[in-house]
């Protein structure tokens, strides 16, 4: 999927936009349904961006997992815990102005380190197929994925038990 | 098997025996009969050193037993003796004998008391047969903690922060002293060589570099002399012995200040010669001071325990004061104050628990004229007084003659000064140990309730005697035991010329 | 694909594989046994099978091997440290036996035992993993199905502010450790740990923030300070078997994984996080202290001891060197013996009387000497004190830092083991010395309980004196190569 | 003569027997037992004396020293050794036979005196353990075994001046006597230390046989202006001063008189007194080597005695009066050694002056105190005005009493005036002012002897009391009788044949001029004493009104014992004993509890960090991190 | 391509440091829990653009984001089901009653 350089810089402004203001505005925002929402808007445009970066089945599984799977979670347990419309708090100033120097410190630090990397110029190549990225996940092979796919398996079916365990009543 | 370590295995069979025992008249006979085997063990092994070196084995250490134990450090249960050690070992076992006949009638727990009690020498004895570092530290924290317990739970006034601060201190020594030794340890041998525990193989190796010695020895020399109350790391004595129960400060004053001492030079002065010399001029100024600030201290002090401690502090002072002097009569003097000392002032403290046991105070302040009401404790009293106040006789005249005479020999001016300075210290002990015999002994009746007391029982004086025969006995004939000594002191010696 | 290879999966990777199969046994079991057979025999089927995989998979290897191109690496010392975790949820097992039988768990019991494998699973990955991802895989299926444990308790105490603690500090850890671990990536192109090792600009910034970011990541695991403020909070909420297992199993793993990453990972700038580990060392040792010092709660006590502990522990890795794992493990084994001695009597306690407080503890030996004996044994362990095995593992751990030239940080460390061994004294004292005028009543340990305790009681009392440990330990680090 | 080490092994016996044993036996049979080994050991010593100064002199007209007996009791280097021995040469052999003689009395005189005390067997054990102490001194083969027997003689003078142990007064002079002449033995150990570092030895053969080349040899070091031997010197005397109750520490004498008077005859007239004289004079060779100390002696000694005569004749306590009595004559001595020197015979003179007048003192002084002891028995009081008349009622006292006056005045021919005008003569001979002095000490000495005398047996016609005092039973008078013989005899010893400094007989000339002047002051004295005492009057008391602060600072011995007390009690425990008490307890000791509190305090304040809000962990883990990482970037980019 | 990788990046920061900020400042857990899920996300941008623009011969980063997301949900499933717990014993899920244990 080639795009004009013109048409994915504008892609990517209005992506990069959408993504700094649906960010900024779920993180503060009072109704908790609405912070949802923007995350959704958040969620979206990352796999907008995955597609920019052609990176398709990454797309894909960003928006199947998570703006179909977890958001639903999310929506489902926000109906469940609190009544439409009620809108929930932030703590206090103090709070606040801990998590403002939180965060501009950790984007300063990280800035600092990334601006001060030489990152290398690497010509652009094609990405692999999709037939190579199901080859990498059950290969055995360097850069291929058997061991994960099948320990992440067990990571989600131990999720899974222990999720039930906590949330059914007994 | 080798014999030495029956000093270990003894103390851990009574232990066993203890713990199967049933009721008071059981314990005691497991105690008496335990402790009385090690003491017949402590003077078969004098008498077979003395054997041994009479048929001219002139080995450092005789009896050596070396096991691998954990290899790749290169630690060894290594064993072996020589004439400090053995009588050390002849001073343990003198004082358990007598511990446990003056703890005849401890209560609460007195199954546990013995079962601490015999903890604790399980420490000390292994302490003094061991030659490996490892070996040697493992013994020495094992004699302290039981401190704790011993303190805490039969201990009498105010029990929980004497227990905890003394426990603290010791363990704060025990820090410095562990950081010394792996110090030691990883420049025991010369570059490529193998690394050892042992002490004498690091003598041997003579491999610690001038400058790693300038941080090792007062690690070292402060991590022992902790235990051997050295000035200004004394303060956990006076309040540790006076809450202890009897048995506790006849060991712990008795035996366990001596591994501080015994430490000092078997570590710190042996295997680092050169710091020795060149830094020994700070800790005399310490350990002088403590000589004569304990004394002072001891003027005027109330509690019968509390002078004690002072004047060990003083006594012990003196110990290190002369180990520091780094000649062969003065570190003799240093151990024949330590087992002269241990002596006395365990008999101190085993009288001070009878008196206190009878008149449920130690204040001097409140008792007067127990020589007419309590005639034999009051004279072992006396005795034990003329003892530390250095009466010829007495093993205290001794131990402080050699030390003085000994320090005297020093080449350096300042040091003889020094030691002018310590033997002012027998003019206050004269003064402090006077003042409690004529206030605590003499005049008149203070506490009409006191006229109804009891003299003592036969375990007490049994405990009494036993250490009153051994600090005449050293008094007396003091020459084959210091000989003894200074003999094995010669190793020492050349190393640091 | 290469089916030969699966002959040496089945060699390589038998502890992971032997657990998995003993994880679905235990299903079945789960599913099929009648409701009484399992109050009996559950713990012990669940024990058997751990001593089983242990057995089995502790057949020591001779070299080194990997699968999956890198991805996996089994060694000797991996697999030792395998053993060990399996030796400490085997005896938290034993000891979680009556609380877990008890009416208000026993319907989840199955979960517990299967989830408990579970994290397991994922400690043996950690320290398996030649991959970053294997790595991450492993440290969430460590920790996520913990936090489901630790709100394990229904009934109303804190364990549910406990949960929300534990999984809202771990999942934003993890998502700096993520952090970190990108920023890795984008310097060195791989998430092999030898490729990263081998092509890592180590004198950038983005590298040390991705370091600092990485030790975050494991050292919330390991409740180093900074990353420890959640520790005392889960300790004391959660069930005292999960407590147990979280301060022991979990911290272990996470130390074991910390060497492999760092000694593998990181080897070619070992000063920049030996310089960030001294720091956190010191504050984790002494903070630790000072907080343990005014505990009155046993857990939340232990809580912090532990975190002082784990200071401990840390000084094998500054060592960087043979010695300093072999002193690693080492110290972990006798931890884990001489923390479940503690939780095994506090886990006892609780049970049946519900008291955690160490005022409750006045006058304990006069009514239960044996349990006393043995919290005192534990205390003693962990103060370090001879001849039980905490002396020895501490005394080597400070040896192998010294002989990589840490005396200060060594001097600074024994210095606060005299502020713990006031604390751990307090305990012995409440049991000791202190009087109470109702004391806890005589308790009769369950079969379990008891021999648990007795194991970890025989462990504190031989593990210092019998050397072979150590040198077996030794032995196998010698193999790691450096 | 091995059998001399009975002379030491018997008393040991004794004591180890009686105090074992103690009220085992009945106290008479201990009294018996004890009187009888000392009897055993009189014997022997006389025997000893009898060998040894018949036995052939050698060429240079010497009479040989023996060491009979020596043995390595401990030995701290290769020079430096305790040895125990026995050394007899004419001084020593001289003193065994004083010690055991008045000793062996003692014994006799306690049976009667002692009778009925509680801890009779206690009492006779402890005079056992001072005479094998005493005698164990005066035969030491080595300065060091000397100090050994000397620490010993201290304390069983503590003991036995403790022997009444419920009295206050004697418990505190006790510790008194133990306490000051502690002191002073810290200077002769010093002293002891110093010497035997430059000279090797301890050994007094050693050390006498050529004292100049090992002093110089090695003292060319000095202290404050003084070779650092002087100091050594001055040292060892100051330890012999403190035994022998010199100026400034003579201040426990007087208060020793608090133990049972026979004991008072023993060790604090008699014999350990003089253990300082005798100390200088067994190391006189070497003192000779440094003339600023044996100046130093004089000086000393001159004071002393002038002192001590003046405070005598004001006390009323009658043993106080011969406790003064003794400080001034040991001070006699003391100056007696201080003018001589050993280059030849005739300079000579002090020593052998000295050594006979301690033979004489000893007998007369023991027979004094007896006396004194007869009279206290009777009237049951130490004060002059509970006396008066008393010739009366108890004849024999009185007679040996004269005798012992008369002798301690030096009226011829009785033996204390021989071994005075010995000392007188030397002195005159070295300084006429220090001659004069001495002689003017001596008429004091005359005064108030018989001052004490008249107030005892004169003063009133008859006694007021209200009970008769009688005459002491036969076992207190036969000592008082052989002692009162001796006393008329022992002048008339050829002493100076068997004693003087350089071992060649010495004969004793007369020198009349200073003999008839001291004669003629003396009688002077005599008679003034008469006239104010022998009947009673006012006249004493007119004169003490009218040098009234004289009077009452001599009566308050001048506030010597004031000055010791300010200085020990103030400034010893109150400025240095307490404070540093207090020191210890709240700086040194705070110090540490200090650690403990701020470690405490620090824990409370800190508590904040762990708020239990999952917010402020993270912030502070994530804060954490960043800070890591930046200070990381500083540090190692 | 003309978009500079290090754009993508600062994107990602700002992301991951906009949850950061939420995560401290709201009470609500499932607010919390939704920064948590912006951090997440943040970071799985970043190793895509690093696989996309500086190492794309392998799928490392890509594959890696995959297992990440995978993880994330299992996270989110583990969270949900703690706050509905907590939610069922205080029916209040805000962050702030849970500090009863605490110094």
């Amino acid at each position: 999927m080639e795009l004009l350089p013109l048409a994915q810089q504008v892609i990517f402004y209005l992506l990069a936009i959408v993504i700094v203001v649906c960010s900024i505005l779920a993180v503060t925002t009072r109704r908790i349904l609405r912070a949802a929402t923007y995350l959704l808007f958040v969620l979206l445009s990352t796999a907008g961006i995955y597609f920019m970066l052609e990176y398709t089945f990454l797309g894909s599984v960003q928006i199947a997992v998570y703006a179909g799977g977890i958001l639903v979670l999310f929506v489902f347990s926000i109906l469940l815990t609190s009544k439409p419309g009620e809108s929930t708090d932030e703590k206090g100033i103090k709070h606040r102005i801990m998590g403002l120097i939180a965060a501009i410190a950790g984007v300063a630090v990280c800035s600092y380190a990334l601006f001060t990397y030489k990152w290398p110029e690497i010509a652009m190549r094609d990405v692999q197929s999709i037939n190579d990225i199901g080859h990498a996940l059950i290969g055995m092979e360097k850069f291929q994925y058997l061991l994960p796919f099948e320990a992440v398996s067990v990571l989600l079916l131990a999720c899974i038990i222990g999720a039930i365990m906590i949330a059914r009543k007994r | 098997m080798n014999f030495l370590s029956l000093f270990v295995l003894i103390p851990i069979l009574m232990m066993a025996g203890l713990a199967i025992a049933r009721d008071m008249k059981q314990i005691r006979t497991v105690a008496v009969t335990f402790s009385t085997l090690q003491l017949g063990l402590a003077i078969y092994t004098v008498i077979k050193y003395l054997a041994e070196r009479a048929a001219g084995n002139t080995e450092e250490m005789l009896f050596q037993v070396s096991t691998m134990w954990y290899e790749p450090l290169n630690i060894h249960y290594a064993v072996g003796v020589d004439g400090i050690s053995i009588v050390m070992l002849l001073l343990t076992a003198i004082i358990v004998f007598a511990g446990v006949f003056a703890s005849w009638k401890i209560e609460p727990l007195s199954k546990e008391f013995f079962l601490w009690l015999t903890l604790l020498s399980i420490g000390v004895y292994g302490f003094f047969i061991s030659i490996d570092l490892f070996t040697m530290f493992m013994f020495y924290e094992v004699a302290l903690i039981p401190m704790y317990l011993l303190i805490g739970v039969w201990g009498s006034g105010k029990k929980n922060y004497s227990a905890m601060k003394l426990t603290l201190m010791l363990m704060g020594g025990s820090a410095l002293l562990m950081l010394g030794i792996i110090g030691i340890y990883y420049h025991s041998a010369p570059e490529g060589g193998t690394l050892t525990m042992n002490i004498l193989e690091i003598a041997r190796n003579n491999a610690i570099p001038h400058e790693w010695q300038y941080y090792l020895f007062p690690l070292t020399f402060v991590g022992f002399g902790i235990l051997g109350a050295m000035f200004p790391f004394h303060t956990w004595s006076p309040d540790g012995h006076a809450s202890a129960p009897t048995a506790v400060s006849m060991l712990h004053a008795g035996v366990l200040m001596k591994l501080g001492g015994y430490g000092c030079f078997r570590v710190a002065i042996y295997l680092m010669p050169f710091a020795a010399q060149e830094l020994s001029w700070i800790f005399l100024i310490l350990t002088g001071v403590s000589v004569v600030y304990g004394a002072f201290s001891a003027c005027v002090q109330t509690d019968l325990k509390y002078i004690n401690a002072y004047s060990s502090v003083s006594h012990c002072g003196l110990v290190l004061f002369a180990i520091l002097m780094l000649n062969n009569t003065a570190m003799t003097g240093a151990v024949m104050q330590m087992l002269s000392h241990g002596l006395m002032t365990a008999l101190f403290f085993a009288l001070i628990g009878m008196i206190y046991g009878r008149t449920h105070t130690r204040d001097i302040r409140e008792m007067g004229g127990l020589m007419q009401i309590l005639p034999f404790l009051s004279v072992c009293y006396v005795i034990a007084g003329l003892a530390s106040l250095g009466l010829p006789g007495l093993s205290g005249f001794v131990a402080e003659m050699t030390i003085f005479v000994g320090s005297f020999q020093h080449t350096d001016t300042f040091h003889r000064v020094f030691t002018i300075v310590a033997c002012c210290s027998i003019v206050i002990t004269a003064v402090y140990i006077l003042r409690v015999v004529g206030k605590l002994l003499y005049g008149a009746v203070q506490n009409e309730h006191h006229r109804e007391l009891t003299d003592a029982t036969w375990w007490e004086r049994l405990s009494a005697v036993t250490l009153i025969i051994c600090v005449a006995a050293i008094g007396c004939l003091p020459g084959w035991i210091s000989e003894l000594i200074s003999n094995s002191l010669n190793a020492i010696v050349e190393r640091l010329s | 694909m290469d089916l030969s290879q699966y002959n040496l999966i089945w060699e390589y990777m038998q502890p992971e594989l032997l657990l998995l199969l003993a994880t679905i046994l235990l299903f079945f079991v789960d599913l099929f046994a009648s409701p009484r057979f399992l109050d009996k025999w559950f713990s012990g089927i669940a024990c058997l099978l751990l001593a089983v995989v242990t057995a089995l998979s502790c057949i020591p290897g001779g070299e080194t091997n990997t699968l999956f191109a890198g991805m996996f690496i089994n060694t000797p010392m991996t697999t030792a440290m395998k053993m060990v975790l399996n030796i400490g949820t085997i005896l938290v097992l034993l000891q979680a036996h009556a609380w877990i039988n008890s009416e208000a768990c026993r319907v989840r019991r199955g979960e517990f035992y299967e989830l408990m494998f579970f994290t397991l699973f994922g400690m043996y990955l950690m320290i398996s993993s030649g991959h970053f991802l294997i790595f991450f895989i492993g440290l969430e299926t460590a920790s996520l199905p913990i936090a489901a444990l630790v709100a394990f308790n229904k009934r109303g105490d804190k364990s549910y502010e406990s949960g929300a603690k534990y999984l809202f500090n771990a999942v934003f850890s993890s998502a700096i450790f993520l952090m970190g671990i990108s920023f890795i990536y984008g310097i060195s192109g791989s998430l092999y740990f030898e490729d990263i090792a081998a092509t890592a600009a180590t004198n950038t910034a983005l590298f040390v923030v991705a370091l600092a970011f990485i030790i975050t990541g494991i050292g919330f695991k390991l409740s180093l300070v900074p990353f420890h403020l959640w520790t005392a909070d889960v300790y004391q909420g959660a069930p005292t078997a999960i407590t147990s297992y979280l301060s022991v199993i979990s911290k272990g793993a996470a130390a074991f994984a910390f060497i492999w990453v760092l000694f593998k990972t990181f080897s070619p700038a070992p000063e920049v996080w030996q310089g960030i580990l001294y720091v956190l060392i010191i504050l984790t040792i002494t903070l630790g202290n000072l907080f343990a010092i005014r505990q009155k709660d046993l857990k939340r006590f232990l809580a912090f001891s532990s975190i002082s502990q784990a200071g401990y522990i840390m000084l094998g890795v500054m060592a960087y060197s043979a010695q300093g794992i072999t002193a690693l493990v080492y110290y972990i084994l006798v931890y884990i013996f001489s923390n479940l001695a503690a939780f095994g009597v506090i886990a006892t306690i609780e049970h049946k009387t519900g008291k955690v407080n160490m005022d409750d503890y006045n006058g304990l030996y006069k009514t239960n000497p044996k349990l006393s004996l043995a919290m005192m044994l534990a205390m003693f362990s962990l103060a370090g004190i001879p001849p039980f095995a905490g002396f020895f593992s501490k005394f080597f751990i400070f040896a192998s830092a010294v002989h990589s030239g840490y005396y200060i940080l060594v001097f600074i460390a024994l210095l606060n083991t005299i502020i713990s061994l006031y604390y751990y004294l307090l305990v012995v004292k409440a049991m000791f010395i202190n009087e109470n005028e109702n004391p806890i009543e005589t308790i009769k340990t369950g079969c379990y309980g008891r021999t648990g305790i007795v194991v970890c009681v025989a462990g504190i009392l031989l593990l210092g004196l019998a050397s072979c440990v150590y040198g077996y330990l030794s032995e196998l680090s010698l193999t790691v190569g450096f | 003569m091995e059998y001399t080490l009975f002379i030491l092994v018997l008393p040991l016996a004794m004591f180890l027997l009686l105090g074992l044993l103690d009220s085992k036996l009945k106290p008479r049979v201990a009294g018996i037992l004890g009187t009888l080994g000392m009897t055993v050991c009189t014997a022997l010593a006389y025997l000893t004396a009898f060998q040894f100064f018949t036995q052939p002199r050698n060429a240079e007209g010497i009479i040989p020293s023996q060491v009979p007996y020596n043995f390595e009791w401990l030995r701290f280097t290769e020079n430096l050794h305790i040895d125990l021995g026995i050394y007899l040469d004419p001084i020593s052999v001289m003193m065994l036979v004083v010690i055991t003689t008045v000793s062996l009395m003692v014994h006799i005189y306690s049976l009667g005196y002692m009778h009925g005390e509680k801890g009779f067997q206690r009492y006779y054990a402890f005079l056992s353990l001072f005479s094998m102490s005493m005698l164990g001194l005066v035969v030491a083969t080595n300065i060091f075994q000397m100090y050994i027997f000397w620490e010993l003689v201290g304390v069983s003078s503590y003991l036995l001046i403790g022997f009444y142990y419920t009295k206050p007064a004697a418990i505190a002079a006790s510790k008194k006597a133990f306490i000051v002449t502690r002191f002073a033995d810290l200077g002769f150990l010093i002293g002891i230390l110093i010497l035997s570092f430059f000279t090797k030895t301890f050994d007094f053969v050693t050390l006498t046989t050529n004292p100049t080349a090992i002093i110089t040899e090695s003292a060319g070091a000095t202290f404050l202006g003084c070779s650092v031997a002087s100091w050594a010197l001055a040292l060892i005397f100051m330890g012999g001063a403190g035994k022998s109750a010199m100026f400034p520490l003579h201040i426990w004498l007087p208060d020793a008189m608090e133990g049972p008077t026979p004991v008072s005859a023993l060790i604090h007239a008699a014999t350990m007194v003089v253990a300082g004289v005798y100390l200088v004079a067994r190391l006189f060779p070497v003192y000779c080597v440094t003339p600023e100390v044996l100046d130093l002696i004089t000086t000393v000694g001159a004071v002393t005695a002038l002192y001590a005569a003046i405070v005598a004749c004001v006390q009323t306590d009658i043993k106080r009066v011969l406790a003064f009595s003794t400080i001034s004559q040991i001070a006699f001595m003391m100056v007696a050694l201080g003018v001589a020197s050993d280059t030849d015979l005739h300079t000579g003179l002090g020593y052998m002056a000295s050594m006979f007048h301690l033979f004489t003192h000893a007998m007369f002084k023991a027979l004094l105190f007896l006396g004194a002891g007869a009279i206290i028995h009777a009237v049951h009081s130490n004060e002059m005005s509970e006396m008066g008349g008393l010739r009366k009622y108890m004849p024999i006292t009185h007679i040996t009493f004269l005798i012992a006056c008369l002798a301690i005045a030096g009226i011829p021919p009785f033996s204390g005036f021989f071994s005075k005008d010995e000392i007188l003569t030397a002195v005159m001979e070295k300084s006429t002012f220090w001659g004069i002095w001495m002689t003017a000490v001596a008429g004091l000495t005359a005064f108030y002897m018989f001052r004490l005398y008249f107030r005892i047996f004169w003063w009133k016609d008859t006694d007021c009391s209200h009970h008769t005092p009688h005459e002491a039973p036969a076992t207190m008078t036969m000592p008082l009788i052989f002692l009162a013989l001796v006393t008329c005899v022992a002048g008339f010893i050829p002493f100076g044949e068997l004693v003087s400094v350089n071992g060649q007989p010495y004969h004793i000339h007369l020198n009349w001029s200073v003999a008839a002047t001291s004669i003629i002051v003396a009688v002077c004295a005599i008679a003034l004493a008469a006239w104010l005492y022998m009947k009673e009057n006012k006249k004493p008391t007119a004169m003490a009104n009218a040098t009234r602060t004289l009077h009452t600072a001599a009566y308050r011995r001048f506030y010597i014992d004031e000055i010791y007390l300010f200085v020990t009690h103030k400034i010893i425990f109150g400025l240095i004993c307490r404070p540093i008490a207090w020191f210890d307890r709240h700086i040194i000791d705070g110090t540490m509890d200090m650690f403990a509190h701020v470690t405490q305090w620090t824990s409370a304040r800190i508590k904040g960090l762990q708020s239990g809000s999952i917010q402020g962990y993270v912030w502070i883990l994530l804060i954490g991190t960043l800070l890591i990482a930046t200070i990381t970037i500083c540090c190692c980019l | 391509m003309e978009i500079p990788m290090i754009y993508y990046i600062v994107l990602s920061l700002v992301m991951f440091f906009a949850g950061v900020y939420g995560f401290i400042t709201r009470k609500n857990m499932l607010m919390m829990l939704i920064s948590i899920e912006l951090m997440l996300n943040a970071v799985d941008i970043n190793f895509a653009v690093f696989n996309r623009f500086l190492f794309p011969e392998q799928m490392e980063g890509m594959i890696f984001s995959i297992f990440a997301i995978a993880i994330a949900a299992a996270e989110t499933a583990i969270a949900i089901a703690i706050i509905i717990n907590i939610y069922r014993h205080i029916r209040n899920i805000d962050a702030d009653n849970l500090d009863d244990m605490k110094y």
